[in-house]
C-alpha cells in the first residue's frame, strides 16, 4: 500500500480543491439569489424549489448529462457540487434575511437606509449566524458528495471509494474503501475546523445579540 | 359576570383575525410545478407510443405506485427520526454549555453528512444485513446535520431579555424551552427539518442499492440500460416528491407560526 | 386625585446610613412582621462587575427592607438599579455579597420557587411576542397550576386593572399594542400570581399620565389591603414621593445619597446632589404630601365670599394652586358636604411646612 | 519502463485511455494503455465509475477507447429489446450497428464472455446439491432466494427471461449493489444465490460455485475495445496493436488476471505488464 | 432649571380648531420661512386603520407645522401618537388622507431620501446589536458619505452632548448598556447629521431627572441655533410645556382636543379632558413659564431683611417655592450680581398669573 501515499496526498487535494471552489461558487450564488428573492414570496419558493429539486438527481444522471458539455475533470465536478450544495445555504438565506426582528428594520428604515443597505448592513449580519450555519452544512454534504468526481475522471478520493465498493469482497477492497471514507471524513473535520477558525478570526463575526 | 367577558373577548377576537395563510403564505407554485412536471411525463409517456420490453417492467402503475410508496416511507421517516434526535441533542448542546459535548456531537453529525451515503449504505448492509432498516440509519445519519446547526443557531439566537422576562417569571428550564425558546427557534429549526428532508428524499435514490426500496431502482435502471423514459420517470417522481412534502411542511410551519410572529 | 402621606405603618428607619454601610441592624419593623405578607429583603455589601469592564456596576450595595415595604430607587441612569433588581431574583449572581429574603440567603433557595414569589416588570417589557396578551399574563398562574376559570377571571381583572379593555385587547399579540399598551400588559403580568415581592423596573414610565395616575391609586389601593414588599424603580421623582414608604436616591454606582422617607427628603436632602435630583420646587413637592385637613386654618369670614375653594380632604399643594388663582389672598376651604368651612391663607401654608420641616429636623436630631 | 521515444507505429497519439471501475476493466485498461504506449503513442490511463461514464467520455471525445462488452452495447446504448444468441453474430451485429449509428468502431472481440452467471457458496452448493440453474430450479421454494442488480431485475436478458426460461420461483428477490452481491452471496443468509459475472476475480477469492447456465440462456458479453472511427483512420497501427492482445485474452487468461489483482492484492497496473511481458506482447 | 418662555419667533396659530377640522389654513408662520431651516409639515385627513382592527388607530388627523416649530404630542397610551410619526417618515402608509412636507406629497418623494432628512427616535430604542454604540451613531453619517475623521469628531460631540462618556461607551455593543444609556444613544443616533426635522418617540422617557434636564437644554440650545422641525411624544407635561413651542393633546384615536402653546393651554385648558391631562397643580405649573423679571415686584424694603431669597431670571414658580419655604411673606428678589433689588409678594405672583390669562383669554377672543 505504501506506493500509494503519493496518490493519496493528491487526492486529498484535489478533494479539498474542488470543495472549496464548489463551495464558493455555490455560496455566491445562493446568497446573492436569498438576497434577491428573500421578500418575494414567489420568486423565493421557486427558487428554493429548484435547489430543492437539484438534490434530488442522481450524481450519475447529472454527470452523464453534463460529460458532453463539460467534459470530464474538474468542471463537471464543480458544477455538479455547486448545484447540490445550493440549497442548505440558500434556504437558510432566505430565513435568517427574513427573521430580523421588526422594530429594528424599522428603525434601520427610519433612518433613511435604502432596501439594499439595510439588507447588507443589519440583515446580513443578524443573519449570518443562520448562513454560516447553512454554508457549514453545504461544506460537509460536498466533501461526500466529491467522490462522485469519480464518474467523470475528476479529483478526489471517490476513485478509491467507488473502486473498494465496486470490488467489495476481494482482497484490497475494504482497504480501498476504508481510505476512500477516513480521507474524506478527514478532510471534512478539516473543512469544519477551517470554518470555526475563521468564524474565530472575526472575519464572519456572528452577531452580538 | 368576568367570565362572559373573557369568553366574549375571545369570540369577539377571533372572528374578526384575517386568516394567517393570506397573502402568499400558501405557496401554491410549489404543488402547481409539480403537477406540472407531472403533467409534462404523462405527455411524453403518451406520445411516445408502446414501450418496449424492458420499460414494461418498470412502467406500470403497481411498480411505479410502490416505489413511490417506499421511497415517501423511507425518506420521510428517516427525516423525521433525524429531527427527533438531533433537536434534543441540539438543546443539550445549548444548555450543556461543554465546549467537549459540542465538539463531539457536532464532529458526530459531520462525518455523517460527509461520508458518502452510498459507501455507508453498502458498508452498513454488510454489518446490519440488508433492507430498509439499514437504509433509514444511513439516510438517518446524512439528514441529521442541518437540523442539528438550525437547532443551534436558533436556540442561540433568542432574544435574551425574553429568557431572561421568563426566568424572573419563575418558569423552570424546561418550561422555558418549551414555551419560548422553542417557538421562538421554531422557524430556523423547520428550515433545517426542510432541508433534511430534501437530502432524505435525495438519498433515499440510493436505498435501492441494498434492496431498500424506493424510486432509486427505476433511475439506477433508466440509467444503466439507457432508458430515458424511465429515467425520466423515477426523477420527475422523486422532485415532485420534493416539492409536495416541502409544501406540506411550509403549510405546517404557517400553520404552527404564531400569529405574533408572522 | 388621591391623598397620600407615608402610610401610618411605615416606622422610621433607624439610621439608615447604618445600613448603607453595610451592617444590618434590627429595626422596630421587624416587630410587625406578622402583620404582613411581603418579605424582608437585606442587601449585604452586595456587589456586580460585568465581565470586560473597568468598575463594578453596583458596589457593595447594602439595604435592609422590611415586609410590606414599598421601596423607590431613584438614580441616574446607569447607576446600577436594574443590575440590583436583577440580583433579586438571581437573573444575574453578584460577584461578592449576600443577599436574603426573610433571613434565608437567596442562593439556598430553589431559583424557580424563589422566582415565582417575586412579580417581575422588567425595564424591556419583554411580553413573548408568540403568545397572545391573555397568554403573557396566564403564564406564571399555569404554571402554579390555576384552573382554567380561575386563570381566565384573573385575565380579565388584570387587564382591567391596568386600563384595557378585555374583549379589545386580551386576543390580540404583543406587536399590536402600542408602547404603553406593552408596558401594561407588563404590569399585569408581574401581578397575576399575586407574589408577595414585586420588582418593578421602571413600569410607569410609557404611560399617559391620566392612566398613569390611575395605576399609581390602584397600586396603592392593592398595597394598603394586600402588603407586599415592592423595589420600584421610577425616574419620575413626584411618583416617588406619592408611591414610597422610603426612597433610595442612588449615586453612581449604587451609593446611597439618602434612604428616607419622602417627607424626610423632601424636608432634609440629604445633599446637593439629593436636592438636584429632586429637582426645582422642593416645598412645592412637598405640599403635595400634607393635608389641608392637618393645617392650622384661619376663620371663614377671612376669606372673600367670592374667593376660590379648596376641599378640606385636598393637599396643600392644591391648596396654594387655588391660591394664585385668586389675587394671593385666603380662600375658602369646603367640607365633606362642600360647605365653607374655614379658610386657609398662603401664611398658613408656610406654616404648616415649616412645621413639618421642623419636625422632621428633630426627629433626625433625636436618632 | 515506457518506450515513450515518439517513435514507434503510434507516435503523435496522445489522450486518455478510459476504464470502467471493476477489476476486470482497470485490468483492460491499463493492458491497452501499455500497449499502445509501447507502440510509440503517449497516452493515459483513466478510470471512469459506470458504463454510462466510460460510453459518454467516448462519444464526448474525452477518451480514445475502452473496453466494452457486445451485449452491453447491444441493450443499452443500442437499445435492443432481446439478445442475439451466439458470440460472432452478436459481435457481427454490435460492430455493424455502432459503426452506422454512432461512429464508434470495434476492434478485434477478445476470446473472453464477462456475461452473467448464478453463484453461491461452495459449501452450501454441495450441501444442495446443486450445479446447474435446472438443478435451481427443482430445489423447494424455501431455499430460492437470490440476490440480483436493478438493472438485471429489468432487462430482458435478466431476471424476468431467466426465471421464466429455468421456471424460478421468485418470490425471495432482493435487489442490491453489484459490489454487495459477491460478499452477501458468500456469506449465505440473505440469499443462496447472487448475480455476479463469470470473469470477477471474487468468484475464485470468495471460493464461488458457478452454476452453470445449461439452458444457455445468458447471451454473450464478449469484450473488445471500442473507439471513435475517427481516431482509427488517423491511426490505423491502434488495431494492429491491440487486436493480437485481444486476442489472447481468454476466459481463463482473464479469470487469472482478476484473481491477481483480487486475491493476491496486486496492482492492476502490475498485473497488466506482467501479462504482456510474459506473453512477449510488448517489448 | 433654565427659564423657558415660549420663543419669540413662535406666532400664535390662527385658531387651531380650524385646523383639527381639516382644511390646512395659511398662517402668519409662512411668512418668516426664509429664517428657518426646518420643513412645513401639513397632515390632511389622515387615517390609518391596522387590518384586524375594528376601528382607525389615527382618525382623520389633521394639523399644520410650520418650519421650525418643536410640537409636542400628548395623549393616552394607545391614542395614536406612534402611528401619526411612523406615518411621516412613511414607515406606515396612511389608509386615507395626504401628508405634505414643504408642500410635496410624501407620496411623491424617494422613500429614502425622505427619511434622511427625518431623525427617528423609535420608541423601543432599536439599536442595532450587532454594532457598537459608535457604530449605530454612525450609519447616517456613513450613508451620507462623511469622511471618517468627521464622522469620528461627530460621534464623539454626540456621545458628549447626550451625556454619555465617549471612551468608555464607544466601543461598547448596546447589550452592555442601561435602559437609559440605550435611550440616549438613540437619540444620538437620530441626531448624527442634523436633519431638519426630527421624531422623537418619548425619547427620554427612560433617563434620570438630572440628565433628562441636561438633555431638555441641550435641545433647547440646539433649537434655536438651528429651528428643526420637531415632533415630539412625551407622557409628562412638563416637559411638554419645557420644550413645546405648542403642543397637541389628542384624545382616542387621535382626536385633537387642543393644539396650542403652553401658555395658552395653561391659561385656558379647551376642556375638562384636557385640564385632567394637565393634571393638578395647574397654575403652578403654569408659574413655570412666567419670570420673575416680567413681574411688578414690590419695594426691596416690603421683604424682611433676613427673607428667603430668589434671582430675577428665576421662574415665578421657583420664587413661589422660596416664599412658602419662609413664612409666605414676601421676600428679596436678588440682581445679577446678587444684590436685593426687589422684593415679590404673593399677590405679586397671583397677579402676573392672573394678568397672563386674561391676557390669553382676550387674545383667544380676539381671534
Ligand atoms: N401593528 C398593529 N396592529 C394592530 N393594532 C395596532 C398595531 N399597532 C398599534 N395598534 C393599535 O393602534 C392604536 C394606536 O397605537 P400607537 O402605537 O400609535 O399608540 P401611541 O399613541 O403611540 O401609544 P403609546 O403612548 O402607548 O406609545 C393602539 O390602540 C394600538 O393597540
Ligand atoms: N451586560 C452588561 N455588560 C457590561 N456592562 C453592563 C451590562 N449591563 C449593564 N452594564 C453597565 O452597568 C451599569 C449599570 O447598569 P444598570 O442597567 O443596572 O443601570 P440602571 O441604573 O438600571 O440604569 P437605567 O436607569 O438607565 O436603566 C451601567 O453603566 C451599564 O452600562
Ligand atoms: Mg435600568
Ligand atoms: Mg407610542
Amino acid at each position: 500500500m505504501v506506493k500509494r501515499w503519493d496518490d493519496v496526498l493528491e487526492m486529498a487535494l484535489g478533494h479539498t480543491g474542488v470543495v472549496l471552489v464548489s463551495l464558493a461558487a455555490a455560496a455566491i450564488i445562493a446568497i446573492t439569489l436569498g438576497l434577491l428573492s428573500w421578500n418575494k414570496s414567489f420568486f423565493a419558493s421557486s427558487s428554493l424549489a429548484l435547489a430543492g429539486i437539484f438534490l434530488t438527481i442522481p450524481a450519475l444522471a447529472l454527470l452523464a448529462f453534463m460529460i458532453p458539455i463539460f467534459g470530464l475533470g474538474w468542471v463537471p465536478t464543480v458544477v455538479a457540487l455547486s448545484v447540490y450544495s445550493l440549497l442548505p445555504i440558500l434556504r437558510n438565506t432566505i430565513v435568517g434575511l427574513r427573521s430580523v426582528p421588526k422594530q429594528l428594520m424599522e428603525a434601520a428604515r427610519g433612518m433613511g437606509m435604502s432596501k439594499s443597505q439595510v439588507l447588507f448592513q443589519i440583515q446580513m449580519p443578524l443573519a449570518w449566524p443562520l448562513i454560516l450555519s447553512g454554508l457549514r452544512v453545504s461544506a460537509q454534504l460536498i466533501v461526500g458528495v466529491a467522490t462522485i468526481a469519480a464518474y467523470v475522471a475528476g479529483p478526489g478520493f471517490g476513485t478509491y471509494i467507488f473502486r473498494g465498493l465496486a470490488s467489495l469482497g476481494s482482497v484490497n477492497a475494504l482497504n480501498f474503501a476504508i481510505i476512500g471514507t477516513v480521507g474524506v471524513v478527514i478532510l471534512a473535520l478539516a473543512i469544519d475546523g477551517l470554518f470555526a477558525l475563521v468564524a474565530k478570526m472575526g472575519l464572519f463575526r456572528s452577531n452580538h445579540v | 359576570m368576568k367570565k362572559e367577558v373573557a369568553a366574549a373577548a375571545v369570540a369577539a377576537a377571533s372572528h374578526k383575525r384575517p386568516s394567517r395563510f393570506r397573502g402568499n403564505k400558501l405557496q401554491w407554485e410549489l404543488p402547481a410545478i409539480s403537477i406540472a412536471m407531472l403533467a409534462a411525463l404523462s405527455i411524453f409517456h403518451i406520445s411516445r407510443g408502446t414501450p418496449d420490453s424492458i420499460e414494461t417492467v418498470v412502467l406500470n402503475w403497481n411498480y411505479v405506485g410502490e416505489a413511490l410508496w417506499s421511497h415517501l416511507w423511507l425518506s420521510v421517516s428517516a427525516a423525521v427520526i433525524a429531527a427527533a434526535i438531533a433537536i434534543p441533542v441540539g438543546v443539550f448542546l445549548t444548555r450543556a454549555n461543554s465546549k467537549w459535548a459540542m465538539t463531539g456531537a457536532l464532529t458526530v453529525a459531520n462525518i455523517g453528512q460527509a461520508t458518502p451515503v452510498i459507501g455507508v449504505l453498502v458498508i452498513l448492509a454488510l454489518i446490519l444485513g440488508i433492507g430498509p432498516g439499514t437504509a433509514i440509519i444511513a439516510l438517518v445519519a446524512f439528514s441529521f446535520l442541518p437540523v442539528l446547526r438550525n437547532t443551534l443557531v436558533g436556540l442561540q439566537g433568542v432574544d435574551p431579555t425574553l429568557i431572561q422576562a421568563a426566568r424572573g417569571m419563575g418558569m423552570r428550564k424546561s418550561q422555558i424551552l418549551f414555551a419560548i425558546e422553542l417557538p421562538l427557534a421554531a422557524q430556523k429549526i423547520i428550515s433545517g427539518f426542510r432541508t433534511a428532508l430534501v437530502f432524505s428524499i435525495g438519498a433515499a435514490t440510493l436505498a435501492t442499492f441494498i434492496n431498500a426500496g424506493g424510486l432509486g431502482e427505476a433511475i439506477v435502471i433508466g440509467l444503466k440500460l439507457n432508458r430515458i423514459s424511465i429515467l425520466l420517470t423515477g426523477a420527475v417522481l422523486v422532485s415532485a416528491l420534493v416539492l409536495i412534502l416541502d409544501w406540506l411542511v411550509g403549510i405546517l410551519e404557517v400553520a404552527m407560526t404564531p400569529r405574533g410572529l408572522d | 386625585m388621591s391623598n397620600v402621606s407615608s402610610p401610618p405603618t411605615v416606622s422610621a428607619q433607624s439610621n439608615p446610613q447604618a445600613t448603607a454601610e453595610g451592617a444590618p441592624v434590627p429595626t422596630r419593623a421587624s416587630l410587625r412582621k406578622e402583620a404582613s405578607v411581603g418579605a424582608r429583603i437585606v442587601f449585604d455589601k452586595v456587589s456586580k462587575k460585568y465581565s470586560g469592564q473597568a468598575e463594578s456596576a453596583v458596589n457593595e450595595f447594602s439595604l435592609v427592607i422590611e415586609p410590606g415595604e414599598f421601596i423607590v430607587f431613584v438614580g441616574p441612569s446607569g447607576c446600577g438599579k436594574t443590575t440590583t433588581m436583577k440580583m433579586v431574583n438571581r437573573i444575574i449572581e453578584p460577584t461578592s455579597g449576600i443577599i436574603t429574603i426573610d433571613g434565608t440567603d437567596i442562593r439556598d433557595l430553589d431559583e424557580n420557587k424563589l422566582r415565582r414569589k417575586i412579580g417581575y416588570v422588567i425595564q424591556q417589557i419583554g411580553l413573548f411576542p408568540h403568545m397572545t396578551i391573555a397568554e403573557n399574563i396566564a403564564i406564571v398562574p399555569k404554571l402554579l397550576g390555576w384552573s382554567k376559570e380561575r386563570i381566565a377571571d384573573r385575565v380579565v381583572e388584570l387587564l382591567e386593572l391596568v386600563e384595557l379593555d378585555p374583549t379589545e385587547y386580551a386576543k390580540r399579540y404583543p406587536k399590536e399594542l402600542s408602547g404603553g399598551q406593552q408596558q401594561r400588559v407588563g404590569v399585569a403580568r408581574a401581578l397575576a400570581a399575586d407574589p408577595p415581592v414585586m420588582l418593578m423596573d421602571e413600569p410607569f414610565g410609557a404611560t399617559d399620565p391620566i392612566t398613569r395616575e390611575k395605576l399609581q391609586d390602584e397600586f396603592l389601593a392593592l398595597q394598603s389591603r394586600i402588603k407586599k414588599t415592592i423595589i420600584f424603580v421610577t425616574h419620575d421623582f413626584e411618583e416617588a414621593i406619592k408611591l414610597g414608604d422610603k426612597i433610595v436616591i442612588l449615586g453612581p454606582r449604587t451609593n446611597i445619597e439618602q434612604f428616607d422617607t419622602p417627607a424626610h427628603i423632601l424636608a432634609a436632602p440629604a445633599n446637593d446632589y439629593v436636592a438636584e435630583f429632586i429637582g426645582s420646587g422642593l416645598n412645592l413637592k412637598h405640599l403635595a404630601l400634607l393635608e389641608v385637613a392637618d393645617t392650622e386654618l384661619g376663620p371663614v369670614g377671612a376669606a372673600a365670599k367670592d374667593a376660590a375653594s379648596v376641599g378640606i380632604d385636598a393637599t396643600l399643594r392644591d391648596a396654594l394652586d387655588a391660591v394664585i388663582s385668586g389675587d394671593g389672598l385666603p380662600i375658602l376651604v369646603l367640607d365633606e358636604n362642600e360647605q365653607p368651612t374655614a379658610s386657609i391663607s398662603i401664611e398658613d401654608i408656610a406654616k404648616r411646612l415649616g412645621a413639618e420641616i421642623e419636625a422632621m429636623e428633630t426627629e433626625e436630631g433625636v436618632k | 519502463a515506457e518506450t515513450n521515444t515518439g517513435t514507434g507505429e503510434l507516435a503523435g497519439l496522445t489522450g486518455v485511455v478510459g476504464s470502467k471501475e471493476f477489476t476486470e476493466q482497470l485490468v483492460l485498461g491499463n493492458i491497452a494503455t501499455i500497449a499502445l504506449n509501447n507502440a510509440g503513442a503517449d497516452v493515459s490511463y483513466q478510470d471512469l465509475a459506470g458504463s454510462t461514464n466510460a460510453r459518454a467520455a467516448l462519444m464526448g471525445d474525452e477518451i480514445i477507447g475502452y473496453y466494452e462488452y457486445t451485449g452491453t452495447a447491444w441493450l443499452v446504448y443500442l437499445e435492443n429489446d432481446a439478445p442475439i444468441t451466439g458470440a460472432d453474430a452478436q459481435y457481427a451485429a454490435v460492430s455493424e450497428a455502432d459503426l452506422a449509428t454512432n461512429d464508434v468502431v470495434w476492434l478485434e472481440g477478445g476470446q473472453f464472455n464477462n456475461t452473467y452467471a448464478f453463484a453461491m457458496n461452495s459449501e452450501k452448493a454441495a450441501e444442495l446439491g446443486v450445479k446447474t440453474l435446472s438443478d435451481v430450479a427443482a430445489l423447494p421454494a424455501a431455499d430460492q432466494s437470490y440476490c440480483i442488480e436493478a438493472e438485471f431485475s429489468a432487462r430482458p436478458d435478466g431476471w424476468p427471461g431467466l426465471a421464466s426460461t429455468y421456471g424460478l420461483d421468485t418470490n425471495n428477490v432482493s435487489n442490491l449493489d453489484t459490489g454487495a452481491i459477491y460478499q452477501i452471496t458468500a456469506d449465505g443468509g440473505t440469499c443462496n444465490f447472487g448475480e455476479v459475472f463469470i470473469t470477477d476475480g471474487r468468484v475464485a477469492a470468495l471460493d464461488l460455485t458457478i452454476l452453470t447456465d445449461d439452458k444457455e440462456f445468458f447471451p454473450v458479453y464478449q469484450g473488445a475495445f471500442t473507439l471513435k472511427s475517427s481516431t482509427l483512420a488517423a491511426y490505423p497501427a491502434i488495431a494492429t496493436v491491440l487486436d493480437p492482445i485481444s486476442v489472447a485474452l481468454t476466459d481463463s487468461v482473464l479469470q487469472m488476471l482478476n484473481a491477481q489483482v483480487d486475491i493476491d492484492g496486486e496492482d492492476p497496473e502490475d498485473v497488466a505488464r506482467m501479462w504482456l511481458q510474459d506473453n512477449g506482447l510488448i517489448s
